[in-house]
């Protein structure tokens, strides 16, 4: 069905199993509801006060009664439970076969970014059927990507990345809004994600690859800032090893260990010292205010594509 | 309303000079992660010596002690809860991995 | 001389019951006070575990030995105030009076010994602000310690100089003997006070000046 | 109290014992700050209902035609900070419970009458700093004041709010306090904990959730006012703090005062289901117990404001399955208080149709509050016009409503006189209307999508937002009622007897308006709660 009354169309291919939650959980709060508001009337109606001076029967209570209607919601309530962390986790990770695309919110727009570096503001073209990862950060105050067809959310935080995942499921044009307090433009702040048959998206691509607002690809970004001066692939390397960095396990001077993610390729970027390599010393110098968010989340998705070996 | 022997209060103060030397010999011993575990102990070790006798929390009402304790608890919820986010936030592994 | 005002106010119907109100209202005070300093508490707990080794570097900077001292201090002062609160509680009015001024003194030898660190900070530009200047690794982060650091002690010597406060207040009244076996809950309610601040200041210690010194032994 | 002083005390009552400015602004009598308290209470409800009025006429239009966005952007965020620390969570604790928490345990006052006193005048300081804030030139950061927006990038009067909430915190410290040690240590003789009116429960709950959790609120908007005088990073990215650490200690006061606002609601309308059943509350210990649980259990669910803040999801599963667990309390409170109806004596004077008209919506109001809890659900509701219906349910349909209820059940004994019931009953029917017409469409408007805190909306949304926009209008008729029928009570209504709805508890046993010291010997308690007997004389 295109578009249910009081409901966004669905966009996603989740957006289904959020619309099914949604009513079931209608449906209960409909029923407690009548219920309740049925007993009310109906009771105080029937035990109408006869005369100014009788009084209600002193009952005092019922154990079986307490144990009913507290075990009854309780199980309700850890079913939608159940239900609703399964779909949390469903859109919490993305599939392996996600393309890659960036969203960098700034004070009341949204720049997004290709994966072949084509840039648009305020408005995302995506190819229907290919599922979608976006990856999020801003660059001042804390904004929200929020796109009511595709029953996504996510809070975009400054120095931080978030991701969100769907897989438009038909075309059209969605609204997309900015969820996130953020200061006057708030309610401005949002756009269109315009999702068109895969052979459409390809003609509008090539169009925009016609344009010149295309990004330096990454291999001269990591010439550029001179990163191949240490980070080099023989032994004399003075910097740690990044061909297969993602993903390993990282262990640090001070004993601690993480697993390398992308958060942690953009804070040894930005902020080298926060966390110094077992076997280093604290020698690579920051380079925050020296390149765009833009360019340092090509860098960071170059390193993560350097397979060990290369 | 209880009136603690002097001698109490004098065995309490000696105790508590001597866990504040400790625990400033031993935060420069190289203990690891046992560092931060045997200085926490010391100052909560002071700390109930100082609420149990000082405070006569130990001879006052069932009711003191229960404020006492529901203080400390509610303390660690905030504690607990808002680590438990902070400490989580990489199980979820690398996304797309 | 006793004291003027009648012991028991009107709406309380005995002095036990005015006495153990005064001291649940204090000890339910003093909650609010642990909450109140729990903010801080779980922010400087929160960013030394996301920190790794980083705010090993701002304890480094403080000075253990005027910590530790400063330590021994109050809970000098904790055990003076003990004495005292056992003293309104037996009427004894010399002993009350030496004890509050042995504690009101080594309150504000502790304040005095605060001021020289804070001075020590100050000459070093480790004041969080414009001025700060730091050459080891994270400015950002160390400047957040020190953050931490002053809003931590600076409540917390705050809350002692409301304590000197409060013993000027009490003194007086002491001297007129106003305080004894019926009537000495304001005493009581200050100790249980005191013994507070000294507490946060027997948390603030550890948790400031030496997680993490290990890390620079040799 | 010696024999003579009590025989003058037959005719005085606290409000003619004294007619100077003086005798009323320095007065440690609890039922005389309790009416300086619902002078400053009305006060601030106006202010914020001005401020919705606003709001709602601002929507009725797609396009911001009324206002410029950062005005609107004012608008809202004045009306949640004066409504929720002004109004809702100070209303019932300070009003009715000031009246009658030491009546109800048959005191002469409170334990600490000269702090219930000073919590007053901190609370009107902390208004001083908001209302200057006010007319300075606003705050626009919304009432949740999220960092990094808050610290550094809104150049509105943050400091001066933050300050206002800071100190308003400290007058509901006092005002918790104060109930703590009363229920404590002054019960009459013979009143146990099972045998005190369930008010009393609700208001003692809710004391420990003030006690609790206020501290933490207090550090949080200190910290938020250094960060920002003295631009040092605790909550700011760009200078190593982390925003979401502020939305953690934010809500870990901010969820727990929610029940600050409903419990105090809850113990009301036990009062008055109980009163107007003429009968025994069904489940008494277990609607007690409920209470308590809420209060506690209040405490660990903070999270499920943040479930897309990129918090981490196992966090969110823990607050997540809590949440469910603190909604089971409250639907077992609805249905104790809808047992209580079986086999009642029914009357449906005004306080019984607000209680009635609660129980309602604090249902429809619970349940959309467990939807939200539902992880999965709330990634798409989250910060939509879903949860601002949701809230409004409860803190408009259950706090408010019972706050009326109450007003006009114990007005007599707080005034002396009765109030007109046509009058009442319509402005009760009224406000169940207006309310219901405003906020339900907004549950629609939700989940199509429609976010929080916008004032430019696609066009499609505009339909519903007109039906909210009339309804607003009608609920604020059903406001302004009350207003003038309960100041012309003061002076024309038909004088009340001590008991004129024939109800329970100790506050009805002495007379109306009751003189200075509640009561001429303190009483002595010896049936349970609600004990109604043929006996019980009426009107």
């Amino acid at each position: 069905m295109s578009k249910a009354p009081f409901m966004p169309p669905q966009g996603s291919s989740f957006a289904g199993q959020v619309d099914l939650l949604y009513l079931f959980l209608v449906g209960i709060s409909l029923f407690f509801s009548l219920l309740i508001a049925g007993l009310i009337v109906y009771l105080a109606v029937r035990y109408k006060r006869r005369s100014p001076r009788d009084i209600g029967v002193p009952i005092h209570g019922s154990g079986v009664l307490e144990i009913a209607w507290s075990v009854i919601p309780l199980v309700i309530m850890l079913g939608s439970f159940v239900w609703g962390t399964m779909l949390f986790f469903h859109l919490s990770r993305p599939p392996a076969d996600a393309v890659e695309y960036f969203a960098v919110g700034k004070q009341w727009m949204w720049k997004f970014q290709h994966p072949d570096g084509t840039r648009e503001i305020n408005t995302l073209h995506l190819p229907v059927g290919q599922p979608v990862k976006v990856t999020l950060t801003s660059e001042d105050v804390i904004h929200d990507l929020f796109v009511p067809a595709f029953r996504v959310k996510m809070d975009v935080l400054p120095a931080r990345y978030s991701t969100i995942w769907f897989e438009p499921v038909r075309v059209g044009t969605y609204h997309l809004f900015c969820a996130e307090y953020c200061g006057a433009e708030h309610s401005r702040m949002g756009g269109w994600i315009v999702v068109q048959e895969p052979e459409d998206y390809e003609r509008w691509l090539a169009g925009e690859r016609g344009q010149e607002n295309r990004l330096a690809s990454p291999e001269d970004l990591f010439k550029r800032f001179a990163c191949e001066s240490c980070h080099r692939t023989d032994s004399v390397a003075r910097a740690p090893q990044l061909a297969g960095l993602f993903g390993k396990q990282v262990r640090f001077k001070d004993g601690s260990a993480i697993v390398a993610d992308d958060n942690y390729i953009l804070e040894s970027i930005l902020k080298p010292n926060e966390k110094i390599v077992a076997g280093y010393q604290p020698i690579m110098p920051t380079f925050q205010g020296q390149m765009s968010q833009e360019e340092a989340l090509a860098l960071v998705r170059y390193v993560r594509g350097l397979e060990a070996g290369k | 309303m209880h009136i603690s022997p002097l001698r109490v209060y004098a065995l309490v103060f000696a105790a508590l000079l001597v866990g504040t030397l400790t625990t400033v010999a031993v935060a420069f011993q190289h203990l690891g992660p046992f560092n931060d575990i045997v200085a926490l102990t010391i100052a909560v070790t002071k700390m109930t010596l100082v609420v149990l006798f000082f405070m006569h929390a130990k001879y006052s009402t069932r009711l003191t002690k229960i404020v006492v304790a529901s203080g400390f608890a509610w303390l660690l919820f905030l504690i607990a809860f808002t680590l438990s986010d902070y400490l989580t936030r990489g199980w979820l592994g690398v996304p797309g991995k | 001389m006793a004291n003027p005002q009648p012991l028991l106010a009107t709406h309380f119907d005995t002095l036990d019951q005015q006495r153990e109100s005064a001291s649940l209202g204090m000890w339910v005070f003093l909650i609010t006070e642990v909450m109140f300093f729990g903010g801080l508490f779980t922010a400087y707990i929160v960013y030394r575990s996301r920190l790794h080794g980083l705010f090993d570097y701002g304890s480094h900077e403080l000075n253990v030995t005027l910590g530790a001292i400063n330590t021994i201090v109050l809970i000098c002062s904790s055990f003076t105030m003990a004495i005292a609160v056992r003293a309104s509680q037996l009427g004894d009015r010399r002993t009350l009076v030496r004890f509050l001024v042995l504690t009101m003194l080594l309150g504000l030898t502790f304040l005095g010994i605060k001021a020289v660190e804070y001075q020590e900070k100050f000459v070093h530009h480790l004041v969080p602000g414009p001025h700060f200047q730091w050459h080891g690794p994270q400015p950002r982060q160390i400047e957040m310690f020190f953050s931490l650091y002053f809003a931590m002690t600076g409540l917390h010597a705050l809350h002692m100089i409301v304590g000197v406060g409060l013993i000027l207040w009490l003194l007086p009244r002491s001297a007129k003997g106003f305080y004894g076996p019926d009537y000495h809950h304001p005493i009581e309610c200050f100790g249980l006070y005191w013994h507070f601040v000294d507490i946060v200041w027997i948390f603030l210690f550890p948790l400031l000046y030496l997680l993490g010194r290990s890390h620079f032994v040799g | 109290m010696p024999s003579t002083e009590r025989a003058v005390l037959e005719t005085e009552d606290y409000i003619n014992a004294d007619y100077n400015i003086k005798s009323w602004l320095l007065t440690t009598d609890h039922k005389r700050i309790a009416v300086l308290y619902l002078i400053s209470v009305t006060l601030f409800f106006l202010i914020g209902g001005l401020f919705a009025v606003l709001i709602r006429l601002e929507l009725l239009t797609p396009q911001g035609d009324l206002m410029q966005s950062d005005t609107y952007n004012r608008v809202f965020t004045m009306h949640g900070v004066t409504m929720v620390f002004f109004f809702l969570i100070p209303s019932i604790p300070t009003v009715l419970g000031n009246f009658l928490v030491p009546m109800m345990v048959g005191a002469r006052d409170l334990a600490f009458p000269k702090v219930n006193l000073a919590s007053w005048y901190v609370f009107n300081l902390a208004g001083m700093f908001t209302l200057y804030a006010m007319f300075a030139g606003g705050v626009d950061t919304g009432w949740t004041f999220y960092t990094p927006y808050s610290t550094t990038y809104s150049n509105t009067h943050v400091v001066a709010t933050g300050l206002g909430v800071f100190i308003a915190g400290f007058s509901s410290i006092m005002t918790g306090l104060n109930f703590i040690v009363t229920i404590h240590r002054m019960r009459a003789p013979g009143l146990t904990w099972f045998r005190l009116p369930l008010f009393l429960w609700a208001h003692y709950a809710t004391s420990l959730v003030m006690i609790l959790g206020t501290p933490v609120i207090a550090i949080t908007t200190l910290l938020l006012a250094v960060e920002r005088g003295f631009k040092i990073g605790i909550f700011d990215p760009n200078l190593g703090g982390d925003p979401v650490l502020f939305q953690h200690l934010f809500w870990f006061y901010s969820h727990p005062a929610v029940y600050i606002m409903v419990l105090p609601a809850m113990g009301v309308i036990s009062e008055l289901i109980a009163a107007f059943a003429r009968k025994p509350v069904f489940g008494y210990k277990i609607v007690a117990a409920s209470s308590m649980s809420i209060a506690i259990l209040g405490f660990l669910v903070w999270g499920h404001h943040m479930f897309v803040s990129g918090q981490s999801v196992y966090a969110a599963t823990v607050f997540s399955v809590l949440s469910m667990l603190v909604a089971v309390p409250s639907a077992v409170k609805v249905f104790n208080w809808t047992a209580t109806l079986y086999k009642g004596s029914v009357s449906f004077e005004t306080p019984m149709l607000y209680a009635l008209g609660f129980i309602g919506l604090f249902t429809v109001g619970g349940l959309t509050g467990v939807m939200l809890a539902t992880l999965g659900l709330d990634v798409h509701v989250h910060d939509t016009y879903f949860v601002v219906a949701h809230f409004h349910y409860i803190m408009v349909g259950g706090t408010i409503m019972a706050y009326l209820g109450g007003l006009h059940f114990w007005w007599p004994k707080m005034s002396g006189r009765l109030y007109p019931q046509f009058w009442s009953r319509l402005s009760a029917l009224i406000i169940f209307v207006g309310f219901n017409l405003t906020f339900f469409p907004q549950f629609l408007l939700g989940y199509m999508g429609m976010p929080r805190r916008y004032h430019v909306y696609p066009e499609e949304f505009q339909v519903l937002h007109v039906l909210s926009s009339a309804g607003a209008s009608i609920l604020g008729v059903g406001y302004i009622l009350p207003v003038f029928y309960l100041t012309w009570s003061m002076r024309y209504g038909p004088r009340a007897s001590a008991n004129p709805w024939g109800a329970t508890g100790l506050e009805w046993q002495t007379s109306s308006p009751p003189p200075t010291h509640n009561f001429l010997e303190t009483p002595v308690v010896t049936t349970d709660a609600y004990h109604y007997s043929e006996e019980v004389t009426v009107g």
